[in-house]
């Protein structure tokens, strides 16, 4: 059930990305967008779980190390989330569908730029691997 | 040699023993080649205890579920005294260093072997047995009907044996070493442990043919995350949750939700997975799951330089984070 | 109830004629590792008689291990069900009596008084043809539970192993409809193969490693149920997964549960459950009547020796010994089993 | 109920849904035209569906034939009841049923009716009352020993008082722990059993000492259960006059999937009433 061709984008302090969050969901009606307060807490299963379903591609945005307010947020996810994509490849998934980026709490046009990028890889991805099994 | 060990075992035990202690090792079944796990709460059981080379379970799975009592056992007050070969211990040392058990109550009881019995290798060249008993050498073996035979034990070890990296234990309270020389010996074997299928993995096309053909075998009867010293939440495991909104893994049993039954509990487990090898013993199915276990571990060694089970205070990688690192 | 005899170089074209009116023949073959397991047997050479007890039951291909109830689609305010009927019909080839037992067990077991249709279809559209056993293994008790390695009851054909030749009877009318067309490559039978089961019989009956007397079992276990320590020294070792009861031909336990596919349709499956996992008889309140796994090792063994003769005056375990040869700590049914055969000890 | 397929439920209608007290609502739904309503006993349960979720087993607490329907009393205890309570009237569920033995009414004629409740409890007992109610002539004197953890945990409260009004009809209600503005009884539901106790049950200790016109019914959560048993023992009321309702965990309701299997019974289709001399033989496990 979990989306076909969808992208799930995980994103830390929603209610101060709210101009970000605006233009990507009218840039991108496929993307879905959850607020996890922080991508320290984001739990690698659930992008395992969605990867294995068929979806697209899963991306997690988070704050620059300087700029987290939970001082190492992002970064007590960075080896969980490397080992999780050798798991993803391990298990013959496509580790490419899973992504991380930091930024900046106020960047817009970069954040987007990096979602365009993503976007084109997924979906290379996919018309590769021919028909999404769910 | 490895039962000349086990008369000094019974003689350490008997001394050690005090009233209130539980002595976990290994006694007869009632068929010739499997052993089974013997618990022992009181001085006369001590006889029955069995030490050879078909001992192959990992014990400490019932020490790392120690307190919970689902597959451990009740809580007593007493010590427990455990026997272990070096590959056992080696997940007791990695379950001391994740908190999972305190050093204080563990007597950990270690006998160098020559290695265990693979029962699948064993029955495929013996066929089906009357009565069997090893030595360092040989394994001799009468059929049912009466044959007798004797076959050479290395043709017959399970894979980890063969490999040889069940290297000295970090820490133990007593250790059987046999006698001197097959023990300078295993040492040399260990020094240059080979790997056997790890090369292969590397090309992305095999890799979804192996997972494909390997798990749709799978039929989830849970017996590799039970018997798993380090899946040591398997009595409130995430998957039999009654209660979950949104169930993480339904109870269907297609492709999809078995190769993500594997994902998952692989995700849980790999930094403290020391190789044991027990989960691929006991699949029904026959599933070869060290390949994806033995994939990860060297990717954890070579990346941050952590082995499991190395030591009893090693802080495993996804617990901390190092600067700098730009993995991802 | 006539006999035949059918060479061995003339089962290929058996097979063959029974491929006319069953698409699909399952038999006992062997995968890569050359482990024997039931499989679809293709051409003759995936045939291989000469093992043992595949390790997983032919169970699956009646009760298979996900089997979908019904489809449902919620439109606004009405609910579409549609069932997928079985026609596939198949055959089970080369059943030993220890499957065919634990089949006729299942049998009883799903048509007793509420009938489960999805079993019963997929059994009118099964052939069963039987084989005496040859090869036990070490793990067997099949004489104990009163079957006899040669004996023929729930096969609808069965087949005894007479050297060149199958000795072949047709028991059901199932087996009798297709007589006719196999006529053609059957030879007359003579008639000393009758002692050819006997024979089978007391040389496999020689092979088998240990008995026990039911009767007392069944007794004893009346009153077995409060001796916790016997059962404690079985269960201590326990790692509750369920590989004994998902590779026991007899054990019939489903969980029914639901799975969305699309938006509002979506699917009502069972699967195989086992009764040593916790949830199994876990309250929706969180109290668990049989929470320890003391009781439910307890359970699987009453269950088997003692409550479904009470049912269904049949016994639940044909003493193929998979339970003992899947379990992975090594708990030995049949010792458990011959612990309560002697007296009960004192602990009552 | 005769459709080839027992796994199938039917759809049908949520008429009514009423806020019965903590986290419990009861659900009256349309009585699809498959089930005869006159064929339904008090103690037989129905599988509800909620498709998508599952199915939970649920007693039948009444049966309305005349504008054909039934009454459903649900707590939010497992993830099918809690879709449940999230369904608003008009939305379609499935049923499956009637399941289950019921309580042998036609044995009960002439006797007086001792109905013992816990909690969510009354949900079956009510059907019981209803159809003494219906048939009030062919019984003797009917009490209603009710007692759950906290008022606010009481259900079918306005029932409870019509019931009060009818005749021959005695309702006792208690709650665990004394509340403020609480007057009734205060203390376990067994209490009402105890010789000694103040608003003692007065079928069993003022008309029918000698326990010989009397059936005890009982139905409430295990640890009620396994209580109410010893004080039964200590009066030696008849045992096989002690009718008691389980509720194991069940997924089939037709005896198949084995979870509600108790030494040689299935508490589905052997129960889930059972007397306490049945409940006796067999091993301790409800």
């Amino acid at each position: 059930m979990a989306g076909k061709n969808l992208v799930y984008l995980f994103l830390c302090r929603a209610k101060e990305r709210k101009r970000l969050i605006e233009k990507i969901n009218n840039k991108y009606p496929n993307i879905r967008v959850v607020d996890i307060g922080c991508s320290g807490r984001f739990n690698p299963e659930y992008a395992l779980k969605l990867i294995n379903k068929g979806a697209n591609g899963v991306l997690i945005l988070g704050c620059t190390p300087a700029d987290c307010i939970y001082r190492e947020g992002s970064l007590i996810s960075e080896r969980r989330l490397f080992l999780a994509k050798k798991i993803l490849s391990g298990f013959g998934l496509n580790e490419e569908k899973l992504q991380v980026m930091w930024h900046k709490i106020n960047e817009i046009e970069p954040v987007l730029k990096e979602i365009d990028k993503f976007m084109n890889e997924v979906t290379a991805i996919k018309d590769k691997e021919g028909v999404e099994k769910v | 040699m490895i039962n000349k060990i086990e008369e000094n075992v019974k003689i350490l035990l008997k001394d050690i023993f005090k009233n209130g202690d539980t002595i976990i090792s290994y006694r007869n079944s009632g068929t010739p080649e499997i052993k089974t796990p013997l618990f022992i709460r009181n001085k006369n059981d001590i006889d029955f205890l069995t030490i050879d080379n078909f001992n192959v379970n990992n014990l400490s799975v019932y020490l790392s579920k120690f307190e919970q009592g689902e597959i451990g056992l009740a809580k007593n007050n007493g010590r427990i005294i455990i026997t272990a070969k070096p590959c056992d211990a080696k997940s007791i040392i990695q379950m001391i260093s994740d908190e999972q058990i305190d050093k204080e109550r563990i007597v950990l009881v270690v006998y160098e072997c020559d290695g265990v019995i693979d029962l699948k290798k064993l029955s495929r060249l013996t066929g089906e047995l009357r009565q069997v008993d090893a030595n360092e050498e040989y394994v001799n073996f009468t059929k049912l009907n009466g044959e007798t035979g004797k076959i050479n034990l290395n043709s017959v070890l399970l894979d980890k044996c063969l490999e040889g990296n069940c290297g000295l234990p970090y820490f133990y309270n007593y250790y059987f070493v046999g006698n001197e020389k097959s023990f300078k010996e295993r040492i040399i074997k260990r020094s240059k442990p080979h790997k056997l299928i790890i090369q292969t993995l590397k090309d992305k096309k095999e890799l979804k043919q192996i997972v494909e053909n390997e798990i749709s075998k799978c039929i989830r009867c849970n017996a590799c995350r039970n018997i798993c010293p380090a899946c040591f939440c398997s009595d409130r495991c995430v998957f039999d949750k009654p209660k979950l909104p949104v169930e993480l893994l339904e109870k269907d049993v297609s492709l999809t939700e078995n190769v993500l039954f594997h994902l998952i509990r692989f995700y849980h487990v790999f930094p403290n997975c020391t190789g044991c090898g027990e989960c691929e013993r006991v699949c029904p199915q026959g599933i070869k799951l060290n390949i994806f276990y033995k994939y990860i571990n060297e990717i954890i060694s070579t990346e941050f330089g952590f082995t499991p089970g190395s030591t009893d205070s090693a802080r495993q990688p996804l617990l901390s984070y190092r600067l700098g690192e730009d993995l991802v | 109830m006539e006999q035949y005899r059918l060479a061995k170089s003339e089962l290929k074209s058996f097979l063959e004629l029974l491929k006319e009116d069953y698409q699909k023949i399952i038999g006992p073959g062997v995968d890569e590792e050359d482990r024997s397991i039931f499989k679809e047997i293709t051409n003759i050479n995936d045939l291989k008689l000469e093992k043992t007890l595949p390790l997983k039951p032919p169970k699956e291909f009646l009760f298979p291990q996900k089997d979908n109830l019904f489809n449902f689609s919620c439109k606004e305010n009405t609910i579409e069900i549609n069932v997928k009927d079985t026609t596939e019909k198949q055959v089970l080839f080369a059943l030993r009596p220890c499957d065919l037992t634990a089949i006729n067990y299942s049998d009883t077991f799903f048509k007793n008084n509420l009938l489960d249709n999805y079993y019963s279809q997929k059994r009118e559209n099964t052939l069963i043809i039987g084989i005496a056993c040859e090869y036990p293994s070490n793990k067997c008790f099949c004489t104990s539970m009163d079957i006899s390695p040669a004996s023929s009851n729930g096969a609808d054909i069965f087949l005894t192993n007479g050297g060149s030749f199958f000795l072949t009877e047709f028991i059901s009318e199932k087996g009798n409809l297709i007589k006719e067309k196999l006529k053609s490559i059957l030879t007359e039978s003579v008639q000393e193969d009758n002692s050819l089961k006997e024979k089978i019989d007391k040389n496999t009956r020689s092979l088998l490693l240990e008995e026990f007397n039911l009767k007392k079992v069944r007794e004893n276990l009346e009153k077995a149920y409060t001796s916790e320590d016997t059962w404690k020294k079985y269960s201590d070792a326990c790692i509750v997964c369920g590989a004994c009861t998902f590779d026991c031909p007899t054990c019939t336990c489903f969980d029914v549960n639901d799975s969305f596919l699309e938006k509002d349709t979506g699917i009502r499956y069972r699967t195989w459950d086992s009764c040593s996992f916790y949830n199994f008889s876990l309250h929706a309140s969180g109290h668990n009547p049989r929470g320890r796994k003391v009781d439910r090792l307890r359970q699987r063994i009453m269950h088997k020796f003692n409550y479904t003769v009470k049912q269904f005056n049949l016994w639940s375990c044909v003493g193929c010994g998979r339970c003992i040869a899947v379990c992975p700590v090594g708990i030995n049914t049949r010792s458990i089993v011959k612990d309560f055969e002697e007296a009960l000890n004192e602990d009552k | 109920m005769k459709t080839n397929n027992l796994y199938i439920p039917l759809p049908s209608e949520i008429v009514e849904i009423k806020e019965q007290g903590t986290n419990i609502k009861s659900f009256l739904v349309k009585l699809p035209k498959e089930i005869n309503g006159s064929e339904i006993m008090p103690g037989q349960f129905f599988e509800i569906s909620v498709f998508g979720q599952g199915e939970a087993p649920i007693s039948i607490s009444d049966v309305f034939i005349n504008n054909n329907t039934l009454l459903f009393c649900v707590a939010n205890v497992g993830t099918v009841t809690e879709k449940l309570h999230s369904l608003k009237a008009g939305s379609i569920i499935g049923i499956r049923g009637p399941f289950g033995n019921g309580f042998p009414m036609s044995s009960f004629k002439g006797k007086n009716l001792i109905l013992l409740g816990g909690g969510i409890g009354l949900a079956p007992l009510r059907a019981v009352a209803s159809y003494f109610f219906d048939n009030v002539e062919s019984f003797g004197k009917l009490e209603l020993l009710y007692g759950a953890r906290s008022s606010k945990d009481l259900i079918y409260k306005d029932e409870l008082k019509q019931w009060r009004l009818k005749a021959n009809t005695i309702v006792k209600i208690s709650i665990d722990k004394p509340e403020k503005d609480w007057k009734g009884n205060v203390g376990f539901v067994t209490s009402f059993l105890d010789p000694n106790f103040a608003d003692r049950s007065e079928i069993l200790f003022n008309n029918d000492k000698e326990f010989k016109e009397t059936k005890l019914i009982i139905c409430g959560p295990p640890p009620m259960i396994n209580t109410t048993i010893k004080t039964i023992e200590k009066l030696n009321f008849p045992q096989q006059e002690v009718f008691i309702a389980l509720e194991n965990r069940m997924k089939c309701g037709m005896g198949k999937c084995g979870h509600c299997n108790i030494g040689s019974k299935y508490v589905c289709i052997d129960g889930p009433i059972f007397t306490l001399s049945e409940l006796k033989q067999l091993p301790k496990e409800f």
